[in-house]
């Protein structure tokens, strides 16, 4: 009885990503890095060790001029269920010191940075590359410390780090629900960063167990579709696509298949 | 690794995996307490010639 | 000198002779001892990884030299547990090997985390589910273990072995070995096995992905049994190697043939087991995932099926033919080349299983990533081996290793210096 | 000595076997976990109370409404206002990044005086009062000697009430040279102002449009009113419209468009009067506004049809005959049609022609002034000031022509929120300009290009640190919003507003007579007026009556000529400089959101947007048709030299099927010198490479690009 209210209960947030509306200007990147205190380095050309919590990706359909086609795809951690959604997302699950973790309550993966060693082993199991190591110290410009948000600690050299959809701006909704005598925050209480600044209003956050949520209905729209859904990884990101080619470039396929 | 750590859950899988380890451990440790000691008995109590050299 | 210390009845080179050759190990070790350092105080910006190479030489170096100290376990397994009496002329030096490739392991392990000091959350806040803190725990379990096979050894100098606490010590520890040694191969079963399981698990990762039993992919059990096969032919090697630097025969041809025939049907059987799981996976697995077999070697400068031919055929099957011949194993060569083989066949698959998984794109907007060391990497990569020769050579040394020596080198006996 | 070493022995290993069993390991352990989980070099932002101060960016003329969100007088991050007119919560990559100019190294602390040579990075730290004094100095001996004329300013803008001071102050002070930094608003106002008379900008209303024909903006690359424009294009989508981009490279707006038709760089005027044509041949056009609306129809209709016949416009544009019919026709049939124009985000003028080729099609289909259509907005004051504050705006891009061939004698030059010597085109003719300008007054917040080669930098403070109305650029509706100080200012600066009053008391009657208030802020209340209390309260003015005071709709006829007695010089096709057999190629720009090409540079959170097929370490790379790059053996990554007439410089090649086949296309806004290590040397700057191409029609710079060679390095 207990178990069936808690799981009624239980929330499922994630993402729906319109690709037709994206424009690839990059203000999610960007919101996040605000958001989140994530360092920059003198170089950040060198993508692979640069840490983009957010990260828009460009596709191309390979075609030739003038048949060209590219398209932008904004990509944070995917907030794995894992198969079966049991919580077992690839990371969460051979992380050895419990750095990482499914939350049941609110089904998004956090990191806990003092906990996490840097063994990089959940690096290995993304297959989604959204999983950011610290090479460096962070260093920011004399007096750009300022700017630092206490919400969000500082990441030390060494570990690693990932989106957490806001977590704390779940927190800190939650904290002011209790405080007003609610017991749940609304859709709008709680929004991540990258969906809040997203000029091109593609991106929706939401719980997508609550039909009261945009993001419930338009997760089963017909364009939709996720990333490497074969893998069984179970991703809470939700892409919407007209164009054929992209919704086919989100998973692999073998050649003969259609 | 302790039951008092938070991430310590009752369930099979830390019962088979921690019994194991806790198994070696035990046997490691008793194994070399054991030889220790009877060498103690051996060198400073029994004090007799070793009878197998 | 040190003649002092030598067991009387062992010819050793001279000290200065000695010293030269451990300064020029030395040296090398130094080297590597700077590029820890170097990645400890600076960071492990030092190396080539990156986002998507987030296991890269070491975690290869890693699993590459376990599965080749798999020769301790093993030997251990077949002299305290089936009893295989002849392989004590060589026990001692696997577990010497065994030790060097373990405390190795774990000094990698220590570079190539990102906060070393908090390396000890893997055991305080252990995960149970993953197979690292499977590897950790049995791993540091099985160090113990193998020091303490080694401590009997060391007690057999002849310094120590005049103090009767050590001497009573030594003997007392060799009466109860068996213990250990059973403990010692539970233990590294379950870690040969968890390591097989790191690459085996990653279900986002259909190129190392495998089905298996329970919690154990197949890779668990390929693992344990090819570091079983492989492990004895790595130990074979380091003898010949050293019988060819110290210009002795140091172990009879019967023990050396005798590990060289069951090696040869552990290898065997291995890559029959390994076939069949590559035909499963090609056929079951990778399918499932929407993925080809060559997707995974091809549109790259370097991982093409070669790779899967070479681990398979060249160092799987033709080892397995040569030790498991009687011809094949008792001919110098053969035995040398099958030893070789084997060993490179084991290090390709975990190459293979450590860095081609990282190189070989999953989203289908990703390409290969390819990556080389820094030299802090390859450094660091040296120093085991720096440090091996090192132990190995104190332990020839000093330590009497080899039974059987007085009885090859007879000349010898009175002529100790 | 037996025994004493074996009791050392025991000694040594019971010591450490106690010390293992005492809690000092774990207390140990317990220690350097904890502090390797805070390291005395990693910062611990201070907690405290948050709060939400409500302002506007100004770091491009979007006129965005944001939010900051501060933490015990920290500005700790820069969201948009929800349901604020210009952006509705949305925020681009540089109003992101506004606390890192805010807080960042580039900022100029104090006044500062040159002491070395001019751009040897020098200075020394003068007081408020010696620096306005000596401006104050220096301007009235200038205008004793009767050489007010040679007092000269080039400002980022020209709207709102900071340049109307500015201007305000030239005017009493007798210069006429207030200029703003040249953008295609020049030619809006240019073509706007000949074909109907009046005085106005263009401002495209693409939200209500159902079909959208643009020739090259970059409507979700920065144009315009960038965050606005992005939205509008979601809007345009949800609703079902259509929009087709007409460029030779696929942007992200020719990649969003649901057609993209490249063209031959420089030809879009050609193709727009050839969809006239046929517009007009197939009798598809809006005969009552044409008839009411327009004058000299006629005369066009017959050049059209006698010039740019459908062969004719597919020979110079490349686009087959069949698609310039079909685009005709659903531009003609559909029921709210516009044709954009303004390449890229706008920061070029473009010729004359271009402008008014595409506004003979607005006006063919008759939806100038109308909802989903073209609008004139009228350069109306929002604010009444006491007194005149005459129109001193010129054009400034033969500012530096001028001041070079020795036509004009520039004695002193104020430059205001912009940074000429990085974004006008030809640096190299700049820099040789500015050279001759024996006195340079920055008011820069920023140590960027123009203030490190000034000679008296009077440091501004940064948007979040003062007060400013803030005009959002071409929105058919205006919105004003207030900028209002965020933080308090962080180093010892002032506000230009209040420094221009400082300047005009200091030099005395009679300049100092238009000037009655004591400080810009009370300067700024008074100017609004009854609508102080608004703009104020609400951070923003929608008004209609703003609105409608800048519109003049219909009053004035639509000029197909723009005047123009033979329509063919309006039509001149323009041919860039530089030896064809020499230069193969065309180098054309583009913009992009991530790369800030204006008076700001690019902070380090936009910097680190940028991909990696655009820069690497210090490379930029330039995008080729894999067609031209193999003609020319250059593969993916290799290093090249791009040469023009105007300069060479060493990039990379990034191999690209959007863009057509001969281009060479450099991204806008890499190549600072100045500002701090996270921009400066990195890429190259593309006003280097590219000079201006006179419109002969207007006068205006219709460069587009440049004849240039690629050869490999």
């Amino acid at each position: 009885m207990k178990e069936e209210k808690s799981d009624k209960s239980a929330k499922k947030f994630g993402m729906v990503i319109d690709l037709d509306k994206c424009t690839g200007c990059g203000s999610c990147m960007v919101a996040c890095m605000a958001e989140n205190n994530v360092p920059f380095k003198e170089d950040e050309s060198k993508k692979l060790v640069s840490i983009t919590w957010m990260r828009v990706y460009r596709l191309t359909n390979g075609k030739s001029f003038p048949d060209t086609e590219i398209c932008y795809l904004p990509k944070p951690c995917q907030h794995c269920g894992g198969k079966g959604e049991h919580g077992h997302s690839p990371c969460v699950s051979v992380c050895p010191a419990t750095a990482t973790d499914y939350n049941k309550e609110t089904g998004i993966v956090s990191q806990i940075y003092t906990r996490c060693f840097g063994c990089r082993y959940c690096m290995a199991a993304c297959p989604y590359h959204a999983r950011y190591f610290n090479w460096w110290d962070p260093v920011w410009p004399k007096g750009m410390e300022e700017y630092l948000s206490p919400n969000v600690s500082v990441r030390m050299r060494g570990v690693v780090e990932k989106c957490s959809f806001c977590f704390h701006r779940y927190q800190l909704a939650k904290d002011k629900a209790y405080y007003e005598g609610r017991s749940d925050i609304g859709e709008n209480e709680y929004q991540t960063a990258c969906a809040q600044a997203c000029p091109a209003g593609a991106i929706t956050f939401g719980d997508l167990n609550d039909s009261g949520h945009a993001v419930y209905e338009l997760k089963k729209n017909k364009n939709a579709f996720r990333l490497l859904e074969r893998l069984q990884t179970n991703p809470k990101i939700y892409y919407l696509s007209s164009r054929q080619w992209i919704r086919r470039a989100g998973d692999n396929y073998l050649k003969n298949e259609k | 690794m302790f039951p008092f750590c938070f991430e310590w859950i009752w369930d099979m899988s830390h019962i088979v995996f921690m019994g194991g380890l806790w198994f070696a451990l035990i046997i490691i440790g008793l194994g070399m307490t054991y030889c220790i000691g009877r060498t103690f008995y051996d060198t400073y109590i029994f004090k007799g010639k070793d009878g197998h050299n | 000198m040190d003649s002092k210390i030598i067991s009387g009845e062992l010819k050793r080179c001279s000290t200065w002779q000695f010293a030269l050759w451990i300064s020029a190990a030395g040296a090398v070790l130094l080297w590597g001892v700077y590029a820890m350092l170097l990645c400890w105080f600076k960071g492990l910006n030092q190396t080539n990884m990156n986002d998507s190479y987030g296991f890269a030489l070491w975690i290869w170096a890693d699993l590459a030299i376990i599965a080749l100290g798999g020769g301790a376990f093993f030997t251990g397994f077949l002299r305290y547990i089936i009893g295989k009496d002849e392989l004590k002329n060589i026990v001692n030096y696997a577990v010497i090997i065994g030790f060097i490739c373990y405390s190795s392991a774990l000094i990698i392990l220590g570079i190539d985390v990102g906060q070393p000091i908090r390396g000890w959350f893997i055991f305080w806040h252990a995960n149970v589910h993953s197979m690292l803190t499977e590897v950790a725990f049995c791993l540091t379990c099985y160090l113990f273990v193998l020091i303490i096979e080694y401590i009997p050894i060391i007690l057999e100098n002849r310094r120590i072995d005049n103090i009767p606490f050590f001497h009573n010590l030594g003997h007392n520890m060799h009466s109860i070995m068996a213990v250990f040694a059973a403990t010692g191969v539970f233990l590294s079963f379950f870690h040969q096995g968890s390591l097989g399981g790191v690459s085996g698990v990653l279900f986002g990762r259909p190129f190392a992905y495998r089905e298996g039993v329970l919690i154990w992919p197949w890779t668990f059990f390929l693992f344990t049994w090819s570091a079983a096969a492989c492990g004895p032919c790595f130990t074979i090697l380091i003898t010949k190697i050293t019988e060819k630097i110290t210009g002795k025969r140091l172990v009879k041809d019967n023990v050396i043939e005798l590990l060289a025939k069951i090696s040869g049907w552990m290898i065997g059987t291995y890559i029959i087991a390994k076939i069949i799981d590559t035909v499963y996976w090609i056929k079951v697995t990778l399918p499932a995932t929407g993925f080809g077999l060559m997707d995974f070697y091809s549109n790259n400068p370097f991982y093409g099926i070669w790779i899967l031919v070479l681990e398979i055929v060249i160092c799987g099957i033709l080892p397995a033919l040569i030790l498991i011949s009687e011809k094949g194993r008792k001919n110098r060569y053969g035995l040398i080349i099958a030893a070789i083989l084997a060993v490179l066949g084991v290090c390709i698959n975990r190459w293979v299983l450590v860095l081609q998984v990282m190189a070989a794109p999953v989203l289908t907007f990703e390409t290969w990533q390819m990556y080389f060391p820094s030299w802090q990497e390859i450094a660091t990569t040296i120093l085991p081996l720096a440090y091996g020769i090192i132990i190995i050579s104190f332990s020839y040394r000093y330590l009497p290793v080899f039974p059987q020596e007085k009885e090859l080198n007879p000349w010898t006996i009175n002529g100790g210096k | 000595m037996k025994i004493g070493r074996r009791s050392f022995l025991s000694l040594g290993i019971g010591g450490i076997a106690g010390i293992m069993l005492s809690p000092l390991p774990w207390k140990l352990m317990d220690d350097s976990a904890i502090w390797t989980q805070a390291w005395p070099w990693t910062p611990v932002p201070p907690k405290g109370e948050a709060t939400y101060v409500n302002s506007a960016c100004t770091l491009c003329p979007g006129g965005c409404g944001i939010s900051v969100r501060k933490i015990n007088g920290r500005a700790v991050k820069i969201e948009g206002i929800e349901g604020h007119p210009v952006n509705d919560g949305g925020i681009c990559v540089l109003g992101l990044s506004g606390l890192q100019l805010l807080y960042g190294p580039t900022r100029i602390r104090f006044p500062f005086k040159r002491v070395g040579e001019r751009g040897a990075g020098k200075w020394s730290e003068i007081s408020w009062e010696e620096a306005i004094s000596e401006v104050a100095q220096k301007l009235g001996d200038l205008r004793k000697n009767g050489q007010s004329e040679s007092v000269a300013c080039l400002s980022g803008n020209d709207k709102g009430t900071v340049p109307a001071l500015f201007k305000r102050f030239f005017s009493a002070y007798g210069s006429s040279n207030f200029m703003r930094i040249p953008s295609v608003s020049d030619s809006y106002e240019l073509a706007v102002l000949r074909s109907s008379g009046q005085k106005a900008q263009l401002a495209f209303d693409i939200e209500n449009s159902d079909f959208i024909l643009s020739f090259g903006s970059g409507i979700i690359e920065g144009w315009g009113s960038p965050v606005h424009m992005i939205r509008a294009n979601s809007i345009v989508r949800k609703a079902g419209g259509k929009i087709i981009q007409i460029e030779p490279r696929l942007s992200n707006t020719a990649a969003k468009s649901d057609k993209w038709i490249p063209i031959n760089p420089g030809t879009e005027y050609a193709l727009a009067l050839g969809i006239a044509n046929v517009i007009i041949l197939k009798s598809l056009f809006n005969k009552n506004f044409v008839d009411s609306n327009t004058s000299e129809f006629n005369k066009f209709a017959a050049f059209v049809k006698s010039v740019y016949s459908i062969d004719n416009v597919e020979k110079i544009t490349g686009i087959k005959k069949e698609t310039i019919e079909a685009l005709a026709l659903e531009f003609a049939g559909a029921a709210k049609p516009v044709a954009v124009c303004g390449r890229g985000q706008g920061k070029v003028q473009g010729s004359l022609g271009e402008v008014m080729a595409v506004q003979a099609l607005n006006a063919l289909v008759g939806n100038i002034n109308k909802k989903g259509g073209v609008f004139t907005v009228s350069d109306h004051r929002y604010f009444t000031l006491p007194g005149s504050v005459p129109d001193a705006t010129k054009l400034a891009n033969h500012f530096t022509d001028e001041v070079k061939s020795g036509k004009y004698t520039a004695a002193v030059l104020f430059v205001y929120e912009s940074n000429p010597l990085y974004s006008l085109s030809d640096s190299k003719s700049v820099r040789e300009a500015f050279a001759k300008i024996p006195f340079i007054v920055s008011f820069s917040s920023f140590m960027d290009e123009t203030a490190t080669n000034s000679d008296l930098i009077l440091p501004n403070h940064v948007y979040l640190e003062r007060y400013e109305d803030v005009y959002a650029a071409s929105l058919p509706i205006p919105v004003i919003s207030l900028s209002s100080p965020v933080v308090s200012p962080q180093f010892d600066t002032k506000h230009a507003g209040d420094v221009i009053l400082k300047i005009a008391k200091k030099m005395g009657s009679p300049v100092a007579d238009s000037f009655a208030w004591n400080s810009y802020d009370s300067y700024l209340e008074e100017a609004f007026g009854d609508n102080w209390k608004v703009l104020s309260e609400q951070g923003f003015l929608e008004d209609r009556t703003v609105a409608l005071a800048a519109l003049i709709t219909a009053s004035k006829k639509f000029d197909f000529t723009a005047g123009f007695t033979d329509i063919k010089s309006l039509y001149t096709p323009l041919v860039t400089e530089g030896d064809p057999d020499k230069y193969p190629l065309f180098l054309i720009p583009y913009d992009s959101m991530r790369i800030a090409s204006g008076y700001i540079g690019d902070p380090p959170f936009a910097v680190k947007t940028v991909e990696d097929t655009v820069l690497k370490g210090n490379d930029i790379l330039v995008e080729v048709n894999p067609v031209t790059a193999k003609a020319l053996g250059l593969l993916e990554g290799n290093s090249a030299i791009v040469e023009t007439a105007r300069g060479k410089a060493k990039v990379k090649i990034h191999l690209f099927e959007g863009i057509m086949p001969g281009l060479v296309a450099m991204p806008r806004g890499l190549g600072h010198s100045a500002y701090d290590n996270y921009l400066a040397g990195k890429g190259v700057n593309i006003n280097e490479l590219i000079g201006s191409l006179e419109d002969p029609a207007s006068g205006l710079d219709a460069a587009w690009g440049i004849r240039a060679a690629l050869i490999k390095a």
